[in-house]
């Protein structure tokens, strides 16, 4: 096979895992700091992707641009999840929290299914089948444009808490629960807003995906395994490592399909996951608990 | 300035603390002395509300504060330096030093209390962009007092602020405390070193399982022979 | 894979994951191969994703030659509107020269404009042309009297390809012929079998850059 | 402790035991086909939480990829029965090898490298999907087209081959419960039982006290997965055909795991009842929403799944334990 036939499947692998990634750095954050795993993850994306095809077929706003209203409205349901639901099971064993988040993405997926049907939807934007020319390589729009967004989401998200005295309050909360509240941090209140923020990455990266693919109502499970593997492989609670993670996944996932079957190619995400967990159990870029 | 009458905190079927009346006068220092599972660390976590099962009343600044969530309490200016210091390691000395001034109490302060601590403790000046896990014991629990005055407190409970620390060091920590005091600072000093805790001490308390079994000034206590076979080994 | 005795080259075989939200690497692949013509078999969504990709990676093959749903289907054509246009499925169909489709095609424009009349319908239809028949020459609801008339039935004058309905010992419709069906601007045509033809193949089919 | 679990409210729940276990015996004697079909899904989700719960209940490792063995007992025992009319019991002893030798590579992996909690977890749920994908690869079992048991009329139930009625199905699930449920209980009363429970409760201070975890945590995955893969055999043997897209996929794992859950995690007598909680309800919401003509597609599992809420924020430790308290049932400290 050509080289540029890599080249393209790469380069397609490489923007789509900044997307998965972005979605997966929900995850993390909220791991992170809460310590909870947020089951409804793949939910709470399919959520984001059918409010991003409803506002399009109703005002035709570009995915691109609700992205931004998109992500507040996913904050603000994770915010109320996490003060409502969720932190009083903070304290509960895993097994707890599982059922509670479980119970939840039933809820959510089904009630998306009750409004939408089960056919799959997508939105059909101006630039839905434009491709660029780069030499022996095209690259699919839709694809960089996502990545792009997903790349200056995270960069914001970055800075938010590197740069911001509450994105520092909520690093704190991660770092040292006790020290917490010995400060007199809000710890509830940090929580909420985290929970909102890993909502609100899923939001974005659910209202970018629906550029480069359709959404059903059952879609949820899927991503949500997608983003355990991808932030387990680069570091649960490292906002890097979930990127990179991202990145990992996609390209492994479509070179695999270029010299495999295709049909096989997420096994190959399987065997890095399992890989990285043996060897870094922390992930690629994970710190180990001091 | 604090009063707590009556406080009983359980642990599930156990009882940590028995009826625990005391109380902290302004500018007063005042020492809690008791063997290790004595509840003294207990006794600080339901008064910073961060044991909230209880019962009784723990009155601070003419209100109860008894069941409030630690960040009412503290932003009502009841600080405290916990045991094993607590600092963030891996943000910086300077974000430690952010996060303490996060209460809505001490956010206008925070420039001027900034100035103040770095003053106090040059050493964080130095390392200010340092990750707080990297400093030595002695530097984390200066960081650790830094970061509590940086919340604007009125009464600063210490929770065994020498523990670990090399004796000079330790001595150090104490003589701070005086320091503090003799800004204007109210203090409640739990600390092992118990005959320098009741000379440092205006008044004292001895928490035996759970219960406040005796009570005086610090001279007092040094004199009293219970305490002084029990907890001075004399 | 079987092999056939085929004037053709099968050139490549592609297995993937129905459960996928992506086929670029897919299609990718089948590019790769330099194959004229691409055999598939998926279903709608996977068949909107695929003719995407291929739009996205400017590559128009001769030919999609579908054995499967999807590609013909309502939905896959007003999805897609211009780039719907070219392919071919293999699949059971109605004979559009036939007096009942000819009603059937009117009523359903009549009542239902904007959908295409398909086997679905077709098929629904026949099952109750041959109750109503059988039900006609039982002369009554008696269950053995009408499963006997069922068995007996031999309509001519009905609506799919082929020359009637005639049930066979083991309950099948032997008389029932494939066609091979295009979509032609939202519409489907029917290329094959002779008889039921009402359009000539368009083949290599229209590149897909220049459709918007 | 031991004098009071065995000597406590055990005698007390002989005999409402008697009387639950005389009542399923007869069951099929009184209710119809569909309800004795629900009394066998309620059954066989039993016996798999039961399985899971020695895992989980017990030795305190969250596994959300049961499926994994659910799975891997179905195909072997299905193969080795279409391949080569090798009958299920002889292929059960080959299924349950296979299980738990699966079982163990994962606990090994797991345990020698320090990935617990919540890694551990996504790591059950990957090899399930490694095996998900895998054998829709392998054209032995006929890949993805999946792997269909031939199905006859039989004059005469054949418990052997297990090919007849469903009453007959429901009678070999009916004895692998109780089997299951006396085997747990022998466990957890056993030496090995009281090392799980010091590991659950705290892993490292069971280290300390000279417990060799390691072996104890592969101990209860091997015998989780061993017991689970009979689930499998079963399944494979009663619903006659497998796709590996619906017998490894995570949502099985996840029905295996809400039983016991809801039921009350490391009690014997959870997981039973936690089976009958849920899929009582699921009928029961068919029931009603039929009765209504709601048959709207979702509708039914957005009540399962608000009701699933409502359990879990009301009873934390599951139905069980409290329900235990009041009729005075309780299981001991456990």
């Amino acid at each position: 096979m050509p080289l540029s036939v890599y080249l393209n499947v790469a380069v397609g692998g490489v923007l789509t895992g900044l997307v998965y990634g972005l979605m997966a750095l929900g995850l993390s954050v909220i791991f992170g700091v809460v310590r909870v795993v947020n089951f409804a993850h793949g939910e709470m994306m399919t959520v984001a992707m059918y409010i991003a095809i409803v506002t399009f077929a109703w005002f035709h706003l570009d995915p691109l641009i609700l992205l931004v209203p998109i992500a507040a409205v996913l904050f603000v349901f994770g915010y109320a999840l996490q003060a409502s639901l969720i932190n009083p099971f903070i304290t509960r064993p895993e097994h707890s929290q599982f059922l509670l988040l479980v119970a939840l993405a039933i809820i959510i997926a089904n009630t998306l299914l009750i409004i939408f049907g089960p056919d799959a939807r997508a939105v059909q934007t101006a630039y839905a089948y434009d491709s660029f020319q780069v030499g022996p390589v095209i690259v699919d729009a839709a694809k960089i444009y996502a990545g792009a967004a997903a790349i200056v989401v995270t960069v914001a998200l970055f800075a938010f808490f590197r740069l911001t005295l509450l994105g520092k309050a909520i690093r704190a909360c991660a770092d040292n629960h006790t020290g917490a509240l010995v400060v007199g941090l809000d710890v509830e209140r940090l929580y909420a807003l985290t929970f909102g923020l890993g909502a609100a990455c899923v939001g974005a990266a659910g209202s970018m995906l629906v550029l480069i693919t359709d959404a059903t109502p059952m879609v949820g499970p899927g991503y949500t395994l997608l983003a355990f593997v991808i932030v387990i492989t680069g570091g649960l609670g490292s906002m890097p490592g979930a990127l990179l993670g991202g990145v990992l996944i996609g390209v492994t996932e479509a070179i695999a399909g270029l010299l495999f079957t295709p049909s096989a190619k997420s096994m190959f995400a399987f065997a890095i996951l399992v890989l990285v967990l043996l060897f870094r159990p922390r992930g690629i870029l994970g710190k180990r608990p001091a | 300035m604090l009063r707590v009458e009556n406080l009983d905190v359980f642990y599930g079927d156990v009882q940590a603390l028995d009826g625990v009346s005391l109380d902290v006068e302004e500018g007063a220092i005042v020492a809690i002395v008791g063997a290790n599972g004595a509840g003294k660390t207990t006794l600080i976590r339901a008064l910073a509300g961060m044991q909230r099962e209880l019962r009784g009343r723990i009155v601070f600044r003419g209100r109860d504060i008894a069941g409030w969530p630690s960040h009412r309490v503290c932003n009502l200016g009841l600080g405290q330096v916990a045991e094993g210091r607590q600092v963030f390691p891996t943000l910086t000395v300077a974000e430690n030093l952010d996060i303490g001034a996060m209460l809505p109490r001490a956010r206008a302060l925070s420039a001027r209390n900034r100035e103040r601590v770095l003053a106090m403790f040059p050493v964080l000046a130095e390392r200010s962009r340092q990750a707080a896990g990297t400093l030595s014991g002695g530097e984390q629990q200066m960081l650790a007092i830094a970061r509590c005055l940086m919340g604007a407190p009125e009464l600063i409970m210490f929770d065994e602020p020498s523990l670990g620390l090399a004796p000079k060091i330790a001595l150090g920590m104490l003589e701070t405390i005086r320091e503090l005091n003799g800004d204007g600072l109210t203090c409640l000093l739990v600390e092992q070193n118990v005959a320098l805790s009741l000379k440092l001490a205006s008044r004292a308390y001895v928490l035996e399982n759970g219960r406040v079994t005796l009570a005086g000034s610090g001279a007092e206590l040094l004199a009293d022979d219970r305490v002084r076979s029990a907890y001075l080994g004399l | 894979m079987p092999i056939f005795e085929m004037p053709y080259v099968l050139v490549g075989d592609i297995a993937y994951d129905p459960a996928t939200h992506d086929l670029s690497v897919e299609v990718a692949k089948a590019k790769a191969t330099g194959a004229e013509a691409l055999l598939v078999i998926s279903r709608l969504n996977d068949a909107m994703l695929l003719t995407r990709e291929l739009v996205k990676q400017r590559w128009t093959p001769q030919g999609i030659m579908s054995l499967g749903p999807g590609w013909y289907e309502d939905q896959y054509l007003k999805t897609l509107g211009r780039l719907a246009d070219g392919p071919i499925s293999f699949i059971p169909w109605y004979d559009p020269h036939k007096k009942l489709s000819r009603m059937l095609e009117a009523e359903l424009a009549k009542t239902h404009p904007g959908v295409n009349l398909n086997t679905d319908h077709v098929y629904t239809f026949e099952a109750l042309l041959v109750a109503a028949d059988a039900y006609k020459r039982a002369g009554s609801s008696d269950p053995k009297a009408l499963a006997d008339a069922i068995r007996a039935t031999n309509i001519t004058d009905n609506a799919s390809v082929g020359p009637g309905i005639q049930f066979d010992a083991k309950g099948q419709n032997d008389k029932v012929r494939g066609a091979a069906v295009q979509n032609r601007g939202g519409k489907l045509v029917t290329l094959a079998p002779k008889q039921a033809a009402n359009a000539k193949p368009e083949w290599p089919m229209n590149s897909y850059l220049g459709r918007g | 402790m031991i004098a009071r679990l065995r000597a406590g409210p055990a005698s007390r729940r002989a005999i409402p035991l008697a009387i639950l276990l005389a009542a399923f015996v007869f069951a099929p004697f009184f209710v119809n086909d569909y309800l004795l079909t629900v009394l066998i899904l309620i059954l066989y989700f039993a016996y798999a939480g039961q399985a899971w719960n020695i895992m989980m209940g017990f030795a305190g490792q969250l596994s959300l990829g049961h499926a994994l063995y659910v799975g891997l007992g179905s195909y072997v025992a299905a193969t080795l029965f279409t391949h080569f009319g090798i009958g299920p019991w002889l292929g059960l002893l080959v299924a349950i090898p296979i299980a738990a030798a699966c079982g163990a590579v994962i606990g090994y992996l797991a345990f020698r490298f320090g990935v617990a909690g919540v890694y551990f977890a996504i790591l059950t749920i990957a090899f399930a999907e490694f095996a998900r994908i895998g054998f829709d690869h392998l054209d032995y079992v006929n890949a993805s087209s999946g792997l269909f048991l031939p199905v006859k009329q039989y004059a005469h139930n054949d418990l052997w081959l297990l090919r007849g009625d469903p009453t007959m199905f429901y009678y070999v699930i009916l004895a692998a419960t109780v089997f299951a449920f006396v085997l747990c209980r022998q466990l957890l009363h056993s030496r090995i039982g009281y090392f799980w429970l010091a590991i659950r409760e705290d892993e490292p201070a069971a280290r300390a006290a000279g417990i060799n975890t390691f072996r104890y945590k592969m101990y209860a995955v091997m015998v989780s997965a061993a017991v689970t893969s009979f689930a499998g055999v079963f399944y494979a043997f009663f619903y006659n055909n497998l796709f590996p897209e619906q017998v490894f996929s995570i949502s099985r794992s996840i029905e295996i795991i809400l039983g016991p859950i809801i039921g009350g995690i490391g009690t014997l007598f959870g997981p039973i009842l936690g089976a009958f909680v849920l899929t009582g309800l699921a009928e029961t919401l068919n029931a009603v929403m039929g009765a209504f003509g709601l048959d709207l597609p979702g509708a039914k599992q957005v009540f399962y799944g608000v009701c699933l809420l409502l359990v879990v924020l009301a009873l934390p430790d599951g139905v069980w334990p409290p329900l235990a308290r009041r009729l005075g049932l309780s299981e001991g400290k456990q």
